[in-house]
């Protein structure tokens, strides 16, 4: 500290959603005040079945709002507008990735600051897939990667799985947002904002995701209606009963508590081959952070210093990357290593410039989500309704949340 | 007591002022709220009933209407068959009673998500290997369909609530004077008789309770909807408290979920406060 | 048509450090009509309980036809029961609260109708049909108690005080009432009073307790005339029976203050053969065996004494005098003509014949 | 009843009884597996066994911590509760005017509000009076639970004779001393039955307390949820903790049970 | 200390068609020790209950020292009562509940434990003061909540039926216990009964009752020898007074079944002056003026009637005839000695000078 302002005490509030960071983000605050200790920071983290957004409202409309806060994507942007500062100003702002900032963007003002990369695709098991005799590097198409599973299908019994894919079918946000974000966000150059800001949606390669739906489901562990995403990495990727499953890197943590020498030794990423971006791995932005501009000024200040300090002094970058296991969003990273193989394998795409962005952000938030696009893939899942009516209700759920908007 | 006294007021004021405080004024609130557009924050304009009138072209507010309407019937019957049954098995001085009491109660000391997160494993564990063991394919593929989804939910409410139900039994149980009960028996009644004839008019007060209570508490069933199916598959198994809450935090319409939930307080209302009505009269002051 | 035997019976209540009930024994004949009599908390109503079947029997046997009841369930053995509490159902009409037991019984709905209408009738209980227990004064609410009972035809009957509540007059209705009843139906009855005059009209034999120990059984003339021991004889009669310690002398039953009669040759003789020569004795006198008329003093003038009044009641057709002679307190029953002022000092004479003699160590009669 | 006939019952309740347990099997059975453990088979015995988990979960809810609240926040809103609302109920119950009749009915209704529609108007309410925190929820509580209280009050009190009533005014008591020294010892049955009812209500609750309750006041449940990621659930933790944290409720319980006497109003009228 | 006025006291409760109290009017001067008697049913307990200011007075005033307290609670009227149905509390020991009148009046600790402990002394209690009620028998009930009543100072005591489940003995303990309470205290005490002894030898005043009506006010002796009417007749004294309806005929009264006495000069001329004569009437009179012995026929020659023994009681000193004659029956209560088996025709005198006459139309009484 150096600032005359900041010689009275300042005491800030930080609310964020990603509870398994809970105790390092606590720790980071903890450390700032020993070296900043006019600054206080207390974190809350949100998470365990509630969502983020009614508990940051209702902390905001009873007057408790917290100085940091994070945003989902556009439409938590929009949400949130009247509590947003203007962030431009920020060195991290000026350090973060390009296109990493596209959604938090209005005119020149930045109202966010992301929190960290994610990458998905198909995370698969090496040791299966060597014995197979099988590259993943090599499966960039449809088809090459039709003919990989075939054979792993044709090996189950000896190399001990129950299915080449574990998909569940319970919860269809894998598909709904990953797997979609690949075949709906074509339309939208792969930008949640673009899509936010779309009346329509076209859908054109429904046919290319209902191939990829079909073949995860002939394919997978049974039954898929019943399976979860705990019983998908939980109890089969990670006890090696299935050869691979679309997720992200996220999943990380919870193979390495179940067993970390198998996430070190056995377990891989490959992007899931798409038409037009053979051998790219969706990368983006899951959270951002945003402050509250309601505040207090020297909080507002304060608040600014800490974030600063987290993406861009030397100190807060080896937290990132090695406490909080960030795959950073900003440059100055370079040679940073990532904690597991999975975040090293989406940090590797993205320093080689091999990503495309999460369209799928645009409609985290929306009620076409979880009230149309969910269901609707769930009842053909089951059987229950056509693929032609599936994209067809959704394409007609999105044209009405767009013109109610 | 008379209402004119200030004794009475004096009585009452502590709760009087607790409830206004804590839900009759956010009620009003919230009665308010549903006639804009309120989004959680502020709003913008007064939207007059345009949120009551968009209700009824709502088909999942509709479906999970007639969803829980169709639970509510099935668990108010079982909760209170089993929940009496349960506190009559245990208030028969059996040696074993007080530690079968507890364990019929234990299941409501169990919250939420962690609840949700067993009875998935009994479901699609438990069930398909004894299905698999006993060859029976009903056991199979819980909860992957309406049917099931919708049995899992009365199957895991009956497990949490019948304790819950039972211990409010109990404590009417033990307010029959014992020698009512005695004059009946030499009267010939036999245990069903004394039961129906004496013991179940003499706790109506708990019937009330207990009907108002499995009542209101089906109808605005949420942690285990939640946590068990989450409304799935294609939100088949979603009720109308979960519907709610999705209404205003996944789609942030909170102006429509007061209104929903203002609709759903008056159905309930309607039909909880006639049950009440009807069974109070029928019971007996001494 | 039952005859029940209740033997050694024994009854210690939970919580309790002693008895209430120690070696009861008692064989009831068929169509009898036991009463049983004693102080309050003697044991009468959980003796009562137990034929019931509602209290379990700490050990005992307790048998009807010869058949040992003690774990027959209450409903099984048929009886029918007045509570000394009614334990009305508070839930149901008047009407509801007789028919009860003809209900469960799936007696037919008209017969059962009739019958209850008919015991309303005989109890005065027509018009409050149709109220429930808590809108009925005490008297009423006994009465549906009795009603309940009356209306079956139950092998054995219990009747727990079951006319406390009620004014004489209702109450010597209700007494013949219940007379009939049991005359009609000729089953056993066993009936709990503290009214002695119900049980000395109305008994075929008398049960006696104290402290839950039987006492004497027998008939009303029995207890009357020939009491076992002191606390019988003092417990029947109303007023009590009075009594004078002292002993014999001569020929005269003499006391420390100065009273002495004149014992008739024959008791006396008996007294002397059983050694009660010189002993310290008690000696026990009827009020209404204590005379004031000139007539009676002429008659008995060997046992007249000198007595002052304390108390003059008049009861009617007759006076009570509580007198007392030397320092010790009596009540005598005469004639209201004989009536006197508290204070007076008058001459009472005693119908010797009619005297007890009771043993001062073990109270029990000598004569 | 007879000897066999009550055996039987107690085998039937004891076999229900089983099937009752069977969760509770999968809670303590998996609370002592490694995570691999758990996903390895659920059902099984724990193959190695591990009392980590507790060590952990202790750790990682700052247990004693946190216990200290929920008990501080669990005492004082249910003795709050059963103050309250049995004086609230005795009022209405022994007072026959419509004006009771609708108050009563208020009461009821109240429990039929979805707590989620009043949330944000709620805490909105107490945020601007600075109310957020355990005062405020023991308020909130009150406001709450109360209804459930004066209900199953209202509902015991029908049975308690007024002439209990009658009695101590004869003899000189205030409506005061007549509820506080008569009626209330009377109704200790349900008395323990509405403190079971809440006491588990406020435990267990989760979402009020996350919107009212600053880090440092943090209940069990609260802390608890740390263990639940948005994709990294730590059950193993959760399982250990949830034995942790029910085992004084089940010791109240089994505590209470023996306060809960048979036939209060035995004895007291004819 | 007070002075008890009721003036038109009416009472309706919610949900009966009829008054259960109409016109009830009573001046009890202070210190007075007032019964009310009268049939189950009639209102005896609901006048005390608005006394106690239990229930609403309809409508009418009830005063103390001339205040009108009809709104004054309960718990200001310092009055103590022992109900009908004891109104014991269940959750207290006996001590406590005993004690619990003078706990909430903050009297001293040690003073309380002494006036309990003598209270139960008195009530034979003692053994029990640590048992909760339900393990009590009734009659130990009872006296808890007897007990209850004594131990306070009030300024008025409302008994109701505080003896009706003790036995005879403790009865008339309890009885002089009562009455020697009621001299040192010098409070007025209201008492409910329906046992006549009761009435007639404690009363200052009775109030007689039928049907929520007064019938008569007056002492023991004024009630038994002056009834107003032929309620009010008939129902004190027990067994009941004999009535025959018939009318006057010379100098005879008589009726269509041969019931042929003559009536004393002096009765006749003021039956003869009101206009009776030739007109129906009733007459009125007592067992116990009823003679069997030789003596009474001879002294009582003209009122000799011939009649048959139906039921015949012994009762200690006395015998009841239940005797019919034409088709009339009566009960004489005769001397013990003249024992007269069922069956037996016999002859019985009337002593008519003691012999009542009413209005067949008013039912009240002409002399
Ligand atoms: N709570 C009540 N509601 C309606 N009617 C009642 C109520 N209490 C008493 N009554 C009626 O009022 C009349 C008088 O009752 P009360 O209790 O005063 O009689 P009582 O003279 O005390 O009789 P008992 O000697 O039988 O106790 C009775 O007919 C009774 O049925
Ligand atoms: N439930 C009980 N628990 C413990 N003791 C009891 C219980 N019931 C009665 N007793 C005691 O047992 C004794 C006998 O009681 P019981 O009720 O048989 O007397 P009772 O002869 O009917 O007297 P009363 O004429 O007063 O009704 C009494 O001393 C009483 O205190
Ligand atoms: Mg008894
Ligand atoms: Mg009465």
């Amino acid at each position: 500290g150096n600032s005359s302002a900041q010689d009275k005490n300042v005491k800030i509030s930080i609310l964020q959603g990603k509870v398994e960071a809970n105790k390092e983000f606590k720790q980071i605050a903890k450390q700032y005040h020993k070296t900043h200790p006019n600054v206080t920071i207390s974190v809350t983290s949100i998470g365990g079945g509630t969502q983020y957004d009614p508990v940051l409202k209702t902390r905001i409309s009873s007057g408790n709002a917290p100085t940091i806060f994070s945003l989902a994507g556009p439409a938590d942007v929009e949400m949130f507008k009247a509590h947003e500062l203007d962030l431009s100003d920020m060195k991290a702002v000026k350090n973060a990735l390009p296109g990493t900032l596209d959604t938090v963007k209005s005119g020149s003002k930045v109202v966010g600051l992301p929190f960290n990369l994610e990458g998905y695709g198909f995370v698969y098991n090496k040791e299966v897939f060597a014995k197979a005799g099988i590259d993943p590097t090599t499966l960039t198409t449809y088809d090459k990667l039709n003919a990989a599973v075939e054979k792993i299908n044709g090996m189950k019994d000896e190399l001990g799985l129950k299915g080449v894919f574990a998909l569940p079918g319970k919860e269809t946000w894998t598909l709904s947002d990953h797997l979609a974000n690949l075949y709906l966000g074509q339309e939208y150059n792969y930008s949640a904002k673009k899509m936010y800001n779309s009346k329509t949606m076209k859908f054109t390669a429904n046919q290319e995701m209902k191939q990829m739906i079909d073949l995860q489901k002939q394919y997978s562990a049974q039954p898929v209606l019943q399976m979860d995403y705990s019983t998908q990495v939980n109890q089969l990727f990670s006890q090696g009963k299935v050869a691979m499953i679309q997720q992200g890197d996220w999943i990380a943590p919870t193979i390495k508590q179940i067993d970390s020498d198998f996430l070190k030794n056995n377990v891989g990423m490959f992007p899931i081959p798409v038409k037009g971006q053979e051998g790219k791995m969706p990368v983006g932005v899951p959270n951002y952070w945003a402050i509250n501009s309601k505040s207090d000024k020297a909080e507002q200040k304060a608040a600014k210093d800490f974030l600063n300090w987290l993406y861009t002094s030397k100190a807060g970058k080896k937290d990132v990357v090695n406490k909080l296991q960030f795959i950073p969003a900003y440059k100055g990273f370079a040679d940073a290593k990532m904690a597991d193989p999975l975040s090293q394998a989406a940090f590797d795409y993205k320093k080689a410039n091999k990503t495309f962005g999460w369209a799928f952000n645009a409609y985290t938030g929306t009620s076409w989500d979880p009230d149309v696009f969910q269901p609707n893939l769930a009842k053909y899942l089951s059987g229950k309704q056509s693929w032609d009516t599936t994209v067809k209700n959704s394409t007609a759920g999105w044209k009405k949340q767009q013109a109610d908007q | 007591m008379k209402n004119r006294s200030l004794s009475f007021w004096l009585f009452l004021t502590p709760t009087l002022v607790a409830l206004s405080l804590v839900v009759i004024i956010p009620v009003i609130m919230g009665l308010f709220y549903s006639f804009t557009n309120w989004d959680g924050i502020a709003f913008t304009e007064m939207v007059g009933f345009k949120n009551y009138l968009s209700l009824f072209q709502d088909h999942d507010f509709i479906n999970a209407f007639w969803f829980t309407v169709k639970f509510v019937i099935t668990t108010v019957i079982l909760l209170n068959a089993i929940g009496l049954s349960l506190a009559l098995l245990v208030t028969q001085k059996l040696k074993t009673s007080n530690f079968l009491r507890t364990i019929f109660f234990m299941p409501n000391m169990i919250g939420g998500l962690i609840l949700g997160f067993i009875w998935q494993f009994i479901f699609t564990q438990a069930f398909t290997a004894l299905g698999n063991a006993l060859h029976l394919s009903w056991l199979q593929n819980w909860l992957t369909n309406e049917t099931t989804g919708f049995w899992g939910l009365v199957i895991v409410t009956v497990w949490q609530m019948s304790g819950y139900i039972m211990i409010i039994y109990i404590a009417y149980l033990q307010n029959i004077p014992q020698e009512v009960i005695e004059a009946a028996e030499m009267d010939g009644a036999s245990a069903w008789q004394r039961f129906t004839k004496i013991t179940f008019p003499m706790i109506a007060p708990a019937f009330t309770v207990c009907m108002f209570l499995t009542l209101s508490n089906g109808f605005k069933i949420y942690d285990q909807n939640l946590s068990l199916t989450n409304g799935g598959p294609y939100k088949s198994t979603q009720m109308l408290a979960l519907d709610i809450v999705n209404t205003a935090y996944n789609a942030g319409n909170f102006a429509l979920a007061e209104a929903k939930s203002i609709i759903f307080f008056l159905i309930v209302a309607a039909i909880s406060l006639l049950q009440v009505y009807y069974n109070r009269k029928r019971e007996v002051k001494l | 048509m039952v005859e029940v035997n209740l033997e050694h019976i024994y009854k210690k209540y939970a919580g309790n450090d002693n008895y209430s009930v120690s070696d009861f024994n008692l064989q009831a004949k068929d169509g009898e009509f036991i009463f049983f009599v004693g102080p309050s908390g003697c044991g009468k109503s959980t003796i009562l309980r137990m034929i019931a079947g509602l209290e379990e029997i700490t050990k005992g046997d307790f048998k009807m036809n010869d058949k040992v009841m003690n774990d027959v369930a209450p409903r099984d053995r048929d009886i029918a029961m007045v509570f000394q509490n009614y334990a009305l159902y508070p839930h149901m009409t008047v009407f509801d609260n007789m028919a009860f037991g003809l209900n469960i019984r799936k007696n037919d709905k008209a017969d059962t109708k009739r019958r209850v209408d008919e015991a309303a009738a005989i109890l005065g209980l027509s018009d409050f049909l149709q109220r429930k227990p808590a809108a009925l004064s005490g008297g009423q609410r006994q009465r549906v108690a009795l009603g309940r009972a009356i209306v079956r035809d139950a092998n054995l009957f219990l009747l727990d005080e079951p006319l406390s509540n009620l004014d004489a007059k209702l109450r010597v209705n209700m007494r013949a009432e219940i007379a009939k009843l049991h005359q009609r139906l000729g089953t056993n009855m066993i009936y709990v009073t503290h009214d002695q005059i119900e049980a000395m009209t109305m008994a075929d034999r008398i049960v006696i307790m104290d402290t839950g120990k039987v006492q004497q059984i027998g008939t009303p003339f029995e207890l009357y005339n020939e009491p076992k021991n002191k606390f019988v004889a003092g417990f029947i009669g109303s007023p009590a029976m009075n009594f004078f310690d002292g002993k014999i002398s001569g020929n005269q039953f003499v006391n420390d203050s100065g009273l002495a009669v004149v014992i008739p040759e024959g008791q006396l003789k008996v007294l002397n053969d059983k050694g009660y020569n010189d002993k310290a004795l008690t000696l026990g006198i009827r009020p209404e065996d204590i005379h004031a008329e000139q007539v009676a003093l002429d008659t008995f003038p060997e046992a007249v004494i000198d007595a002052n009044v304390q108390v003059s009641e008049l009861l009617g057709a007759d006076s009570m005098l509580y007198s007392r002679t030397g320092n010790i307190d009596f009540i005598a029953q005469v004639d209201a003509r004989d009536y006197h002022k508290p204070g007076d000092d008058i001459k009472l004479a005693f119908e010797m014949s009619k005297a007890h003699y009771f043993d001062n160590d073990t109270d029990l009669t000598i004569l | 009843m007879h000897k066999t006939s009550k055996w039987l019952l107690g085998i039937f309740g004891l076999l229900i009884g089983l099937i009752w347990l069977f969760p509770f099997y999968l809670i303590i059975v998996n609370s002592f597996k490694t995570p691999k453990g758990i996903f390895a088979s659920v059902l099984k015995l724990p193959a190695p066994l591990t009392t980590a988990n507790y060590g952990d979960s202790f750790r990682a809810l700052n247990f004693l911590g946190s216990l200290t609240n929920s008990f501080i926040i669990t005492v004082a809103g249910v003795l709050l509760i059963i103050l309250a609302s049995s004086m609230g109920a005795y009022a209405l119950q022994r007072n026959h005017s419509k004006l009771s009749g609708f108050i009563l009915m208020l009461f009821i209704s109240a429990m039929l509000i979805p707590f989620q529609s009043v949330m944000i108007p709620l805490t909105a309410m107490f945020g601007k009076v600075h109310m957020l925190n355990m005062v405020g929820l023991v308020i909130m509580y009150l406001g709450f639970q109360c209804s459930l209280s004066i209900f199953l009050y209202q509902g015991t009190l029908n049975s308690i004779p007024v002439a209990m009533d009658e009695a101590a005014e004869i003899e000189g008591a205030s409506k005061w001393q007549t509820f506080f020294k008569v009626i209330f010892p009377m109704l200790s049955p349900i008395t323990v039955t509405v403190a079971i009812l809440n006491i588990i209500a406020i435990w267990n609750d989760y979402l009020l307390p996350s919107l009212v309750l600053p880090q440092s006041q943090y209940t069990i449940p609260l802390q608890m949820f740390n263990f639940f990621g948005e994709y990294t659930k730590q059950w193993h933790l959760a399982l250990a903790g949830l034995a942790l944290s029910i085992l004084p409720v089940i010791i109240f319980y089994l505590f209470a049970q023996r306060y809960i006497i048979k036939g209060v109003t035995d004895g007291a009228v004819k």
